[in-house]
C-alpha cells in the first residue's frame, strides 16, 4: 500500500504516526474536497432554492449515500451525527421512553467509554438491570458468554466490533442472531471496526452500528449511525429544532422523516461532504486490503516485540492493527517522550477504557495502531525507540544500585 | 433569458386559476397530503378510482407557482385515465424533469414543465404533486 | 468595510451572497487555519503526550479562549457544541430534573424553531407550563411584555437576541434582570447576534448563551454555549463518553470539570481551530463597525424598496442587517429563481420560524441578510434583480386578462 | 540528546525511591487529590500546617516518573519551610516549567525540573503535585 504521498503530514515530516486509533491523518483529496465547499457552494442546505445552497445540499446528499453504500445501508439509514460518542448517546437517549425497572442492558468491559457511559447511565435513570458479559481469560466476548448472560430480560446489547485496546473483533454476526432471538435489539460501536474492514450492516443484521469519521481518514466533527429504518421511525428524536420540524404549533409539533429527523439545526455540512471523500478513497484502496496491510504491521511488529528483552505485549493475540503493551518497570508516558523525539507518535494512557485496564491491571499502556499509510519501516522505527527508551531507563537503575 | 422556459403560460394560468381545486368530503376519495419543508410548498391531492380508472382528482395546497401549477395540470391530464396510463405519464413526467429520455406525446399539457430540468433547485416543486398522485393509488392499493 | 477579496467564493464569483442569517461565507484564512491543523497538528486533544497531540490541545484551547474572550467570557465557560441548536438542546436537556408540573417556561413567538422546539418538549415531558411572551404589534418582545407574564413560578426564560426573520434585537439585559429577580433562569439564542455586534455576556448577565460559528465566518460543525460557572458545575451532562469522564467504575463513574463535562467522545477539532480564527478575524475587523455597516446596508434596502411599487416589507424597523419583505402576489421561490439567474443568493421560505410566519400571516417570505462582505452594489443588484421579477411576473397576469 | 535533560538522575532516583510516601489517617492533615485525566497521572497530597510552617508533607498515587517524583520531591523542599516561603518556592517553580525568569537558589532540588520547559507535553506532569500543594494550603485557608 503505497500512500504516503496522500498525507500532507507525511510528506512534511519525518514521522511514524502510529495513534490511528485515537485519529487518522487525512489526505490532500479530502482537505481539497472540503475547501472546495467554501469556496464553490458555501451555503446551507435542505433550505435555499437558489443555486448554492441546492449544490450544497446535492453533496450533502450524495456524501450520505457514499456512507450508507460503505457498510451497505440505504441512504435514509444513515444519520449524521459529532461523531461515535454522540450516536451511541443519541441511541441511548432515543431507548429511555422504553426501558424500565427489569430490563437488561448488556455490555461489556470491553467497551470504550463511550460505549459503556451511555448505558451505565441509562440503567441509573431507568432503574434497569446494567450486566457485563463476561470477558474470556485473554480478554474476548464470545458466543457462548453472550449465551451464558442473555436472557428474555434482555433489551439492549451494546458492543464493541474491535475493541480499541485490545484490537479483538467480536462475532458480532452471530451475538446479534443469538440476541434476537431473545427480542433484544443490538448496538455495535465500530468506531474500531468501520475504518479498517469490509463491513455490512445487512449481514450483521444489528439494529444500530455507529462510527466517527476522523478515525477513518475523514475531518474531525462528524460520524454516522446506521439504524434500522423502522427503529429510526418509531423512535422520538432527541434534539429538536431547525431542519428535523415538519409542522410547528404552540404546543406541539411534527418531525420530519427519518434520516432528517435526528439532523437538528444545520448541519456539519463541509464534514460529511469530506467524510464521503474519505470513505471514497478507502473503497478505492479497497477495505480488503486495507484490513491485510495493517494485520501484516502488526504481525510484524508482535514479532520484533517479541524478541525484545522486557517488553509486555497484553494482546499478542489481536485480530486488527492494534498492538498493546508496556515496556516493564518504565511508565508509558516516560516511554511515549522517548519515542516523539525519535519521531513516532504513540498514545500512552487508558485510552478511555479503564475497565480494559482494570480488566489487565494496568494503569497505563502504550497502543501502536496501524493504518494504510504506515509500512515495515514505522515498525523498525518504533522498536529502535523502545530499545532506546528501555536502555536509557535502565541506565538510571544502574545508577541506583 | 431562460426564465421563460421555466415559467410558460400555461403554467401561470394553471397557478393563477387552478382547475379542479379544493377538496371533497367523500370516502371514496383516496386523499395524500406531501410537505417540502425545505421550501413550505404543501400539496394535497384526492383520487377517485373506480374500475380500474382515475375519475376524479382534486387539489388543495400552497406554494410556489410551480408546485401549485402542477397539481392543477396532473388533475386534467391524468383524469379519466386507466390507472395503468396515469402511472405510465407520471413515470414519463418524472424522467423529463431528470433529464433523462421520455415520451412528449404521452405528456399532454404537462410537458409544460419540460424547462424545470435546467433548474434543478425547482425539481422538487415540480414533482411533489405528482408524488402525492402516486402515493394515492398506492395507499388505494394497500386498502383493497 | 473593503474585505471582499478576503472570500474566495467572491473572488470565483460574481455573487451577491444575501443569504448569510443562514450561514455566511468563510474567509481564506480560516480555511487555511484548519487546513494547517490537518496538516501539521493533525492528532487527537486531550489524551496524547506526545507532540503533535499536545500542540493540537493547545490550539484547540486557544481557540477555546478566543470564543470566550468575544463574547467576554471566561475560558471554562465555554462548551463547544455542534452548533446553536445542539447548544439549546443541551441546556433544556440539562436542566430537565430541575423542571416539573407548575413550573413555567417563558419563550415567544420570535423564536427560531431551535429555540422552540427544546423549550415545547421539555414542557411537554416534564409538565411543565410553556407560556408565551405577547409580541408587540410590531413583532417585539419588550420588558413590559415579560412583566405581563414573569411570575415566580416561572423558571426558564428562553428568547431570541436578534429574530433571524425581523431582525429586531431583543433588551436581552433589561429582561434577564427582571427574570433573575422573580429567581428565573435566562437562555439567549445569539445565533443572529454574536455574528453582528459587541456581545457582553457580563453586561448582559444571562446565565446561558448559545451561537454558531458557521454563521458568523466559521467553519460548519461548531457552535459554543456560553454557561455560567455554577450552573456547568452543577448541572448533569447530558452525553456521555471519552473526554468527559474523570473515573469509571462498572456501575457508575464521575465527571470532569467543565466544560469538558459536557464535551463527550472527540471534538470538532479542526472545527473549533477555524472558529477561533473567525472571531479574531472578526475582532479585528471590529464588531461596532460589522454592526455600523450591516445597519447602513440595510437602512438602503428599506429606502429602495420603499421606492418600489409592488412590495410588502415586513419589518421596516428592522436592528440588524436583516430585511424579510414579499413581492405581492408572487410567491417568493419564484421571486427567488429569478434573482439567482441574475447572482443574487437570496432565501425563501419560513426561515425556521413558523410561529413568525403565522405571526405575519404568510406562509413564506423573502429574507436578505447582509454581512461583512456586502456592499451597496449588492443592494442594487437585488433591488434590479426584484424588478425584473416582479415586471416578468406581471406580464403572465396581463395574458391572463 | 536532550533526553538527559529531562530525565536527571535525582528525578529517578526519587520516583524509584520516593521520600515520605504513603498517607497518614490524621484530621490534621489536609489532603488534596488531583488526576490528570488526559494521561492518567493521579497524586494526592497531604499537608500538616502549624503555626504558619508548613511542619509535613506526605503523597501517594501512581503516574510516570516526573509526575511522582516531583511529588517526592515537593515533600522535601518544602517541609519545614513558612507558608510563605513555601508558595513563593512553588511560584519560582511554575516560573521555571513555562520558561519564565525564576529564582534558581529558592528551589532547591526542584530545579532538576528546569528541563521540562521543553517538554511541553509533559509541564502539566511536573506542575500536578505542586498544583495539589497549594490546593491542600487553600483549603486549609477555608477551613479557618
Ligand atoms: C471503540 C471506540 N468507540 C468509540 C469511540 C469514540 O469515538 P469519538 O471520540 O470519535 O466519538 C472511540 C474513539 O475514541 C473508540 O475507539
Ligand atoms: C435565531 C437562530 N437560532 C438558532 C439557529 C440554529 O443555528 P444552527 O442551525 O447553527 O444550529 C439559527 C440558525 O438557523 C437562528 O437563526
Amino acid at each position: 500500500m503505497d500512500v504516503r504521498r496522500d498525507f500532507p503530514v507525511l510528506d512534511k515530516e519525518d514521522l511514524a504516526y502510529l495513534d490511528t486509533a485515537a485519529t487518522s491523518l487525512t489526505p490532500r483529496r479530502v482537505l481539497h474536497r472540503m475547501d472546495e465547499y467554501y469556496v464553490n457552494y458555501s451555503a446551507n442546505v435542505h433550505r435555499g432554492v437558489y443555486r448554492l445552497s441546492h449544490e450544497a445540499t446535492r453533496l450533502y446528499e450524495d456524501a450520505r449515500r457514499a456512507v450508507a453504500g460503505f457498510v451497505n445501508a440505504d441512504a435514509d439509514e444513515i444519520v449524521f451525527t459529532r461523531g461515535a460518542s454522540s450516536a451511541l448517546n443519541l441511541v441511548a437517549k432515543a431507548y429511555e421512553p422504553e426501558i424500565g425497572p427489569g430490563d437488561e442492558i448488556l455490555i461489556s468491559e470491553l467497551e470504550h467509554h463511550s460505549n459503556l457511559l451511555p448505558w451505565q447511565q441509562l440503567a441509573k435513570r431507568t432503574g434497569a438491570t446494567l450486566t457485563y458479559i463476561p470477558l474470556t481469560e485473554e480478554g474476548r466476548i464470545t458466543v457462548q458468554a453472550l449465551k451464558s448472560v442473555l436472557t428474555r430480560q434482555t433489551k439492549l446489547v451494546a458492543i464493541t466490533h474491535v475493541s480499541n485496546v485490545m484490537g479483538y473483533e467480536t462475532p458480532v454476526r452471530e451475538l446479534s442472531a443469538l440476541a434476537h432471538e431473545k427480542g433484544a435489539t443490538v448496538i455495535v460501536d465500530a468506531a474500531q471496526s468501520a475504518p479498517h474492514m469490509p463491513l455490512d450492516v445487512r449481514r450483521i443484521d444489528c439494529d444500530f452500528l455507529a462510527f466517527s469519521s476522523h478515525k477513518m481518514l475523514g475531518p474531525t466533527g462528524v460520524g454516522a449511525l446506521y439504524g434500522k429504518r423502522r427503529h429510526l421511525e418509531r423512535l422520538e428524536p432527541v434534539e429538536y429544532g431547525g431542519d428535523m420540524v415538519e409542522e410547528t404549533g404552540l404546543h406541539d409539533a411534527t418531525w420530519q422523516k427519518p434520516p432528517l429527523k435526528f439532523e437538528t439545526g444545520t448541519p456539519p455540512i463541509a464534514e460529511v461532504i469530506g467524510f464521503g471523500e474519505a470513505v471514497r478513497y478507502l473503497e478505492e484502496l479497497g477495505l480488503e486490503a486495507v484490513r491485510e496491510h495493517e494485520k501484516q504491521l502488526a504481525e510484524y511488529t508482535l514479532s520484533q516485540l517479541d524478541a525484545m528483552e522486557g517488553i509486555t505485549v497484553y494482546n499478542p493475540t489481536t485480530d486488527s492493527g492494534i498492538v498493546t503493551f508496556n515496556i516493564d518497570g518504565v511508565h508509558p508516558h516516560d516511554v511515549v517522550t522517548v519515542l516523539d523525539q525519535e519521531g513516532v507518535s504513540l498514545r500512552a494512557g487508558h485510552h478511555c477504557a479503564q475497565l480494559v485496564m482494570a480488566f489487565l491491571n494496568q494503569t497505563a499502556t502504550l497502543r501502536a495502531s496501524f493504518y494504510v499509510y504506515n509500512d515495515h519501516s514505522d515498525v523498525d522505527r518504533l522498536v529502535r525507540g523502545l530499545q532506546k527508551a528501555r536502555d536509557f531507563f535502565a541506565g538510571f537503575e544502574e545508577g541506583l544500585r | 433569458m431562460k426564465m421563460q422556459n421555466l415559467y410558460r403560460q400555461i403554467i401561470m394560468e394553471h397557478y393563477k386559476r387552478p382547475r379542479n381545486k379544493g377538496l371533497l368530503e367523500d370516502d371514496r376519495y383516496v386523499t395524500e397530503h406531501i410537505r417540502n419543508p425545505s421550501c413550505g410548498d404543501d400539496v394535497t391531492i384526492q383520487t377517485l378510482l373506480a374500475d380500474g380508472v382515475v375519475k376524479d382528482i382534486r387539489h388543495e395546497g400552497s406554494g410556489c407557482s410551480i408546485c401549485c401549477s402542477s397539481a392543477s395540470v396532473l388533475s386534467e391530464v391524468l383524469k379519466d385515465k386507466p390507472l395503468e396510463s396515469a402511472l405510465e405519464v407520471s413515470r414519463q413526467y418524472k424522467g423529463m424533469l431528470t433529464g433523462e429520455d421520455f415520451d412528449a406525446d404521452l405528456l399532454e399539457d404537462a410537458i409544460a414543465y419540460q424547462g424545470v430540468q435546467d433548474f434543478p433547485a425547482r425539481i422538487k416543486c415540480a414533482s411533489i404533486a405528482w408524488q402525492a398522485f402516486e402515493s394515492t393509488v398506492k395507499a388505494g392499493d394497500d386498502d383493497e
